[in-house]
């Protein structure tokens, strides 16, 4: 059975460490904070300028001076800090981020993602996204395996205009954990109930399967 | 020389028709209000606004481009406004997206003297299209460049009238490099105090990059997203 | 994870022969006293030292040249050290030197990971040597690379549990990039305060660039000259 | 008579304006402090991250933790501020200093500037001089029109490796005020009771001379 996007980020935040900072993009991403293990010292990091995003505020606490880069009004956490806009990117580029979690149209078995611009579509721009995958040394797409009409997202080659190349480390989707290794896709991690042809039909691209898939350990 | 000035409509009052303008602000945080509403009233025309987004339909940027004043629009994300999106499509606004980091960057560099620099940010994408590239340390990079604009808007929390500026969280944003890349750069803070009452050791904008500073009025601080927790 | 450590000692035990550590100070103002001492007493050998002074003989870096633990000084002023000038006069040590403005330029964006850039700083002398020149706008510029180092040891007046740091007066200098460049960075504090103490909106190096935190002790803050008025 | 080097600090003071931001070099050009008009709001820039440099302090206010860049001990004036290395290069390089007073060994007609190595001297470094001298606006230098050996300072080419390139604009020595425009040395003003013919002798460039030389007004 496919995960639901809640259980898509209950898998990626097996990825954190402790002593991580995070930067967790707009959508399922963002949903990642909620399954942050107790006890672990993982920091959210937002690119409008704040280390350490804390919780929604209740409504009496909030603040339009304080919001995260969705532009929600968020809080901070203990030890957190605010900076300009160069230093936030100075963090990213400068591979001071640990981990950069973010949703895609399409991935491909090099690593290259596009997730901003949809040709005919009115473009919005791409914030800061292409800075976030073309620096930062670890990088999560999480996303549905196919697009709203089944067609695959992940595929040999992206049709839509790109993000970055060569960048992405490992794909989350509801049906699978998928390495982005230098020979392409590497199947690591089945959802709980689907079957590896399930994963294999549903990919525009070859993958490497090697021994028995695992389920995720949800 | 007094760098105080009494309210916003002097401070824009020299702007000319095709001029640039840098506004600061991420969404509607921490955007120049009463400096917006200065140049919308001033009516200065063809201007090209340098902002990280274009405001929302009627407020921030939105006003000056329903009043049809913006030219061109340097930004990373345009994508809350109707009427943006209208001018956009039928081509009366011309638009260049930059990538966020290198948008804050190419502003702090305008402002430090650094005419260009490389980043890796839209290698390999668009954005590169018509740009140098160029490998270091087996990594590909794009060159960009400084940038710099005949005025920058700047909203600040507290400020001193030797121009000092302190931001509060996250309206700080594009305010900080921004402030040091306009040729005049005119800043309105929510409280303004004599020079000597700011901590020295605080200060996010010293006072050098600053000509023009006001104190503001009628903040709105209008929120995009709402969110709360119960 | 706790960047918390307990001491100098502990800081630098894993240094090794050879490896490059970034210095913050100004002089003698803002240097990281109690890492200079460890480092002295680990006794590594062979080290890349960055650094925009080279200490005085027997205090700061000083104390590293006269062991002979540095085989080479990137600096922009070196002159306040017998020892050094005599190593240097002989050759036993190398030395770069580097235009400040440039040296704290290429720190900071080897920290924000921008590897080349262009200033104007030693154009048409010996600093512009078999480095790439390049018109801007009509005005030469040079092409420096960005730096990062193994190491980096700054000195802080207040920092915190999460790494977070605040300099005081003139004793951040190159403190704050060089906190940016390290691949580790340790930073010792004469004040260490639990995470949530000091307001975020105060911190000059956010914690991110911290790995190692720890409570120097016994700083005997040198002051090269005393000028004082009646 | 030939100017003191407190006559020269004078007279430079009057090439100052109200609101200028000011970096004063070693030596000479510390005096200018000492002659800023009653009034007039200028503010000293220290490179190692001070704008509003005081006077110096009085004994039981001296403080190791704020030094002008020549490592003395200073105070700060109401309204300064404190910044960083990488900030304060970019006040210098970004071209928001308006007026830069250094010492040379030499200068051409040209603006060209040495300051900084002897060869076969200890060579101590060029500091800031270089990111100063290639990025100000407005560069004054302040010196002797000789050297102790009587050989001129101001001359077509400099013997010595150069700070920076065609970037000086104007010398006051002991001797004369001279600006350095496309066509070379002018002299615009003369020490009092010194002779143009004097000026020209201990100058090794040519020097155009329009008009009456005034005297300078201390």
């Amino acid at each position: 059975m496919s995960l639901t996007k809640y259980d898509i980020a209950k898998r990626i935040a097996q990825e954190l460490k402790d002593g991580y900072y995070v930067n967790l993009g707009i959508g399922i991403p963002t949903l990642v904070a909620n399954y942050i293990p107790a006890g672990m010292d993982v920091t959210l990091h937002s690119e409008n300028g704040l280390l350490g995003i804390g919780p929604f505020p209740k409504k009496e606490n909030v603040d339009p001076d304080l919001i995260n880069a969705g532009k929600q009004t968020v809080t901070y956490t203990e030890g957190g800090s605010f900076f300009d806009s160069s230093l936030s990117f100075a963090m990213i580029r400068g591979g001071h981020i640990n981990l950069t979690v973010l949703g895609a149209f399409e991935v491909t078995d090099k690593g290259d993602i596009s997730s901003w611009k949809i040709p005919g579509k009115m473009v919005k721009g791409m914030g800061g996204a292409m800075d976030l995958v073309a620096a930062a040394e670890n990088i999560i797409v999480a996303t549905t395996h196919t697009d709203k009409n089944g067609n695959p997202k992940l595929k040999k080659e992206c049709s839509l205009p790109l993000t970055g190349v060569n960048c992405v480390k490992k794909i989350v989707s509801d049906l699978a954990v998928i390495e982005i290794t230098e020979k392409g896709f590497k199947l690591l991690e089945r959802a709980p109930g689907v079957s590896v042809d399930e994963i294999k039909e549903k990919t525009d691209a070859p993958i490497i399967i090697e021994g028995d898939i695992p389920e995720m350990n949800l | 020389m007094s760098k105080l000035i009494n309210n916003a409509a002097e401070a824009v009052k020299d702007i000319k028709d095709g001029m640039s303008i840098m506004l600061g602000g991420f969404g509607l945080c921490g955007i120049p209000e009463n400096l917006i509403n200065a140049i919308y009233d001033h009516g200065a025309k063809d201007l090209i606004c340098i902002s990280n987004n274009a405001g929302i339909d009627g407020f921030g940027l939105g006003k000056l481009l329903n009043k049809r004043q913006v030219k061109k629009m340097i930004a990373s994300y345009v994508g809350e406004n109707k009427e943006f999106e209208r001018q956009m499509l039928s081509g009366e606004i011309e638009v260049d997206l930059v990538p966020q980091g290198t948008l804050a960057e190419r502003i702090r560099a305008g402002g430090a003297g650094i005419p260009a620099f490389y980043v890796p940010a839209g290698y390999g994408t668009e954005v590169a299209e018509g740009k140098e590239t160029r490998s270091f340390n087996g990594k590909m990079y794009l060159m960009e460049e400084g940038m710099t604009a005949d005025y920058a808007f700047v909203k600040a929390w507290k400020g001193d009238t030797k121009g000092n500026l302190i931001f509060k969280h996250t309206a700080n944003n594009f305010n900080q490099a921004m402030a040091m890349a306009g040729k005049i750069t005119i800043a309105e803070v929510e409280e303004l105090v004599p020079a000597g009452e700011l901590d020295p050791n605080q200060i996010h904008v010293p006072g050098i990059f600053v000509q023009k500073i006001f104190q503001g009025k009628d903040y709105e601080k209008r929120i995009e997203f709402e969110t709360i927790s119960e």
